[in-house]
């Protein structure tokens, strides 16, 4: 049998999520540093500190409910680019939740699926822009692909951790067309999107984390 | 780093209390970071805002004539989607409120999606972006160009517009038209510090300048040596006039500093300004000198043209009474 | 050194003639190096200047309700009678003139040979000296306090006094009130660099900053690490109360930058200047925040308190209309 | 017989005074840097660059419209405080030319008593407060001296010279009283005072000038 997601289980995840943000501040910021404004890193850092403050709150509400809380959190607190587009994610992604309690293998690639929209339509943006949406789309695709294919779950969360952290990769070669790195006069190339770099790592925990619930 | 503030963390909360302390026509709503006009009048409500560090924009332009709030995000950074709401709900009469957007991903994302959400609550919102900077490339595909000085334009012609009476369309209809026909373009000679950063975003030698660098130290399209004011003058007019056509035309001008550019040089660059406009036979109609959108402590300066006609001269001269702009 | 310049001899003359085309209704006499207004009316005249290099001051304050004349010197430097001579004949309509003179030795010098050569001519000239610098021990063997941003509430308030139609001794007095009530307190964090110089009149370390420095780049009476903006204020009000009994009263407040440091920085130190004057029981009546009398590029503010009496405050609200400062 | 300097004898000081300031910049800038704001030597070297310039008007006029002329200029083109000062000085010295066709040694001495008294008045200062008037007052109290002894011009302009350049050498030790040194914390103890050291430049210069006529 498959994996199943509690709402307390999404919120293990956001702690070790959280964490894997928190240790590689340096390497992030410089990133944003780069072909942006440098404050990738401290945005998104501290929404998953409040993410973690909100956790007492968070565990005890419905899988909807806790999506839109972390969707409202990330919004208001990040501020910038990335905290309006994961509140944007998140509260799309809430829409696939209703009336869920537990979060199973199709529901997470429908997750996944609605937070790609989302951010896609926030941001008037697509693959290929150099953004986070490169890190995601291939992992949404790759997720989609694998239940197509009915590989087994194990299979899986290993095919898009690695398409998520692939597509991040692949933003070093792009042309920027959205974010500030669209300002600079090689359009970023040769850099890592910063954004896409945290979607990655994020992706990874949750694809991780899975595996340890099969 | 020497600035005078306490904590990197608390410049944004603290700039604007000092700032509602010193004007009393202001409110501060803590938490969401918007200033206010304390008195509302039935209007249009026009809102502005962005990332914090282009101190007097955009608090110092909430006033009779110009905005009715202002809405601030961490340095350099877009206010979220909850504070541009509370901004929204503060300019907000009746009559529907103007967003003045500046063309940055960030900034469209968060106000359009607060624009999003009050239309949930039934007020009515228009926007409109500010894209001046004739640095950047202009293109539909890609973000395109920013909006840089050229939006205290619009703070000022929307603001007539909206003093005047005029319905949400017909605002809209006037800020639009000032964007239209405003171009700017900017150079530094040092960058700016982030209070939370402690050390510059580029450094520029001792004898180097940025052309086209953004206002938040964002590094330019050209790095060159150190310039006369007749030539930062010709090289900044040559890049606006190649990309808009403003020959017989009387024109608005904004010389504009950067923070720490002090007005000697700012008046020294205006004269060469109008010797260039006069010279390509474009007539002045009115000069503003001074800090109105800054970059932090960035040394350099912007200039912009609006191209005017009878409405924008007549709304560009109304009366306005705002911290930063005051037209009598 | 980067400054937006031409030439560093050229600069007085060319920032003056730039200010002169943005603001239409300012005259520019040239070699002179005088600003006036162009439409005289009939009252006395009330005249101020000094070096170059304070930008607003002294041709920013040349304007309805404020002064009728500045006279530039070359950058901190007096101007020569000839010149200050030319201001006053500007100002003059009949009924007198008053020269409102900082303390320094050579502006003293200069304004009152101006003074007598003018009064040779028949004018009635009267002065008043601003010594508002508590950072100075006050002296009558030695030259003295200088004068520093205390010196535009001065001018507001002569030229107030004027412009309601009182004679050259009620004028006169009401300046004489109004310094007597002044006090200031200033603190650089960087020096600044004289175009004709090339560099830092002191060079502080990255830590340092300079407590009670001039307006010329004349090094302070103490040198120290940095502070937050609440020691700051704690640090120049301290000095400012210590020497002029302000309790229990109501001011106005001016919270100077030198040229180089942001509106940013002087709002979040307005709040804490704010939070000690209540504490300490002192009301704020009026608050101006802004770039008002600078030392070029220098980094750092000053920090002026006027005691307000009812005279005073009607004289403090009373509109104005100059390019650096409007009351409506 | 003594010296007898007419209008054109005096254009022969000036130029040689402007050279002899023109090849002190550097030392005369440091001393007003080091306690007031460093431009006295460009302020009274443009004065004299001025006075060159006028050279074919002034050696044309009485010697009261010279000084007259001389006063006009200095004080216009000089500026801040010593621009006032030397004009002034040669406003109250061409009083003492009226009617007159060649300065004699009386009437030098009469000269430069009138410039201190006006330098003084002026300035509101007196000597012992680190000014210019330290050099010039104990060269014009060694003047009157010399007349009183009756001693020989030759022995006199040595005597005035020395009385000048030690009058200006001891303003180091004292305390500013006037002028920028005295809102240094320690009033310019130490230091000389640039002023002081023009002046002196000026004396020794007119009395040299004065021995090749004898
Ligand atoms: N229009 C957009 N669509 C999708 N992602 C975007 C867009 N603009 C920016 N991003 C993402 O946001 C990241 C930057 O986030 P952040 O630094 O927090 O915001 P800001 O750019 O406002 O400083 C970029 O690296 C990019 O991945
Ligand atoms: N009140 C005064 N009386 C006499 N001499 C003075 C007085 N004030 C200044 N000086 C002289 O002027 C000199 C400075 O001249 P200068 O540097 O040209 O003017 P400023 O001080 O305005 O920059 C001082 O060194 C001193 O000798
Ligand atoms: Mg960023
Ligand atoms: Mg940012
Ligand atoms: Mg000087
Ligand atoms: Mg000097």
């Amino acid at each position: 049998m498959g994996f199943r997601l509690s709402s307390k289980d999404y919120v293990e995840y956001i702690k070790l999520a959280a964490a894997k943000i928190h240790e590689n501040g340096d390497y992030v910021t410089a990133l944003d540093a780069a072909t942006g404004d440098g404050d990738h890193w401290s945005n998104i850092n501290i929404g998953f500190e409040k993410l973690i403050e909100a956790i007492p709150v968070m565990e005890t509400m419905s899988l909807f409910d806790e999506f839109k809380k972390i969707g409202m959190i990330m919004m208001s607190v990040i501020g910038g680019s990335s905290g309006v587009l994961y509140g944007s994610a998140y509260m799309g992604a809430a829409k696939v939740l209703k009336d869920k309690d537990v979060i199973e293998n199709q529901d997470m690639c429908n997750i996944m699926e609605a937070m790609l929209n989302a951010i896609m339509q926030r941001g008037n943006a697509k693959p290929g822009f150099k953004t986070m949406i490169d890190c995601l789309y291939p992992a949404v695709e790759c997720y989609k692909d694998c239940i197509t294919k009915a590989l087994s779950e194990n299979e899986t969360v290993v095919l898009v951790k690695k398409a998520a952290v692939e597509g991040a990769q692949s933003t070093a070669a792009m042309e920027a067309i959205r974010g500030r790195a669209c300002y600079q006069a090689n359009k970023g190339v040769g850099h890592l999107d910063p954004g896409a770099i945290t979607m990655a790592y994020q992706i990874e925990t949750l694809m991780d984390y899975i595996a340890t619930k099969l | 780093m020497k600035k005078i503030i306490n904590h990197p963390n608390s410049v944004v909360t603290e700039l604007l209390i000092g700032m509602a302390k010193a004007h009393p026509d202001l409110k501060y709503t803590d938490e969401l970071e918007v200033i206010s006009r304390k008195v509302k009048s039935k209007k249009v409500g026009i809102v502005s805002g962005g990332g914090s560090g282009h101190e007097p924009a955009h608090a110092g332009y909430v006033g009779k004539g110009m905005l009715d709030a202002a809405v601030a995000g961490n340095v350099f950074s877009s206010p979220s989607p909850d504070r541009i709401i509370k901004g929204i709900e503060e300019a907000n009469s009746g009559e529907g409120v103007l967003l003045v957007i500046k063309n940055y991903s960030g900034d469209i994302m968060n106000f359009e999606m607060a624009k999003d959400m009050a239309e949930m609550d039934d007020i009515r919102v228009e926007s409109v972006v500010v894209k001046d900077d004739v640095a950047v490339p202009d293109s539909t595909y890609s973000t395109g160009r920013r909006g840089i000085a050229g939006t205290v334009f619009v703070h000022k012609i929307a603001g007539a517009k909206a003093e005047a009476g005029a319905n949400l369309d017909q605002v809209k209809a006037a800020a639009e038209k000032a964007i239209a026909n405003i171009r700017s373009m900017g150079m530094a000679m040092n960058s700016c510090t982030l209070p939370a950063v402690g050390k510059p975003g580029f450094v520029l030698g001792e004898n180097e300048i940025e052309i086209g660098m953004g206002i938040h130290g964002e590094p330019g399209v050209e790095r060159t040596s150190v310039k006369t004011a007749a030539e930062t003058a010709d090289i900044l007019l040559s890049k606006v006039l190649a990309d808009y056509d403003y020959s017989g035309s009387e024109v608005a001008v904004l010389i504009n500093g950067l923070g720490a550019t002090p007005l000697m040089e700012l008046y020294i660059l205006n004269n060469e300004v109008e010797k260039i406009l006069t010279e390509k036979n474009i007539k002045v109609y009115k000069t503003f000198v001074g800090n109105y959108m800054t970059s932090l402590d960035m040394s350099g300066c912007s200039v912009t043209l609006m191209k005017l006609d009878e409405e924008l001269k007549e709304l560009l001269d109304a009366p306005c009474d705002t911290p930063a702009l005051k037209v009598l």
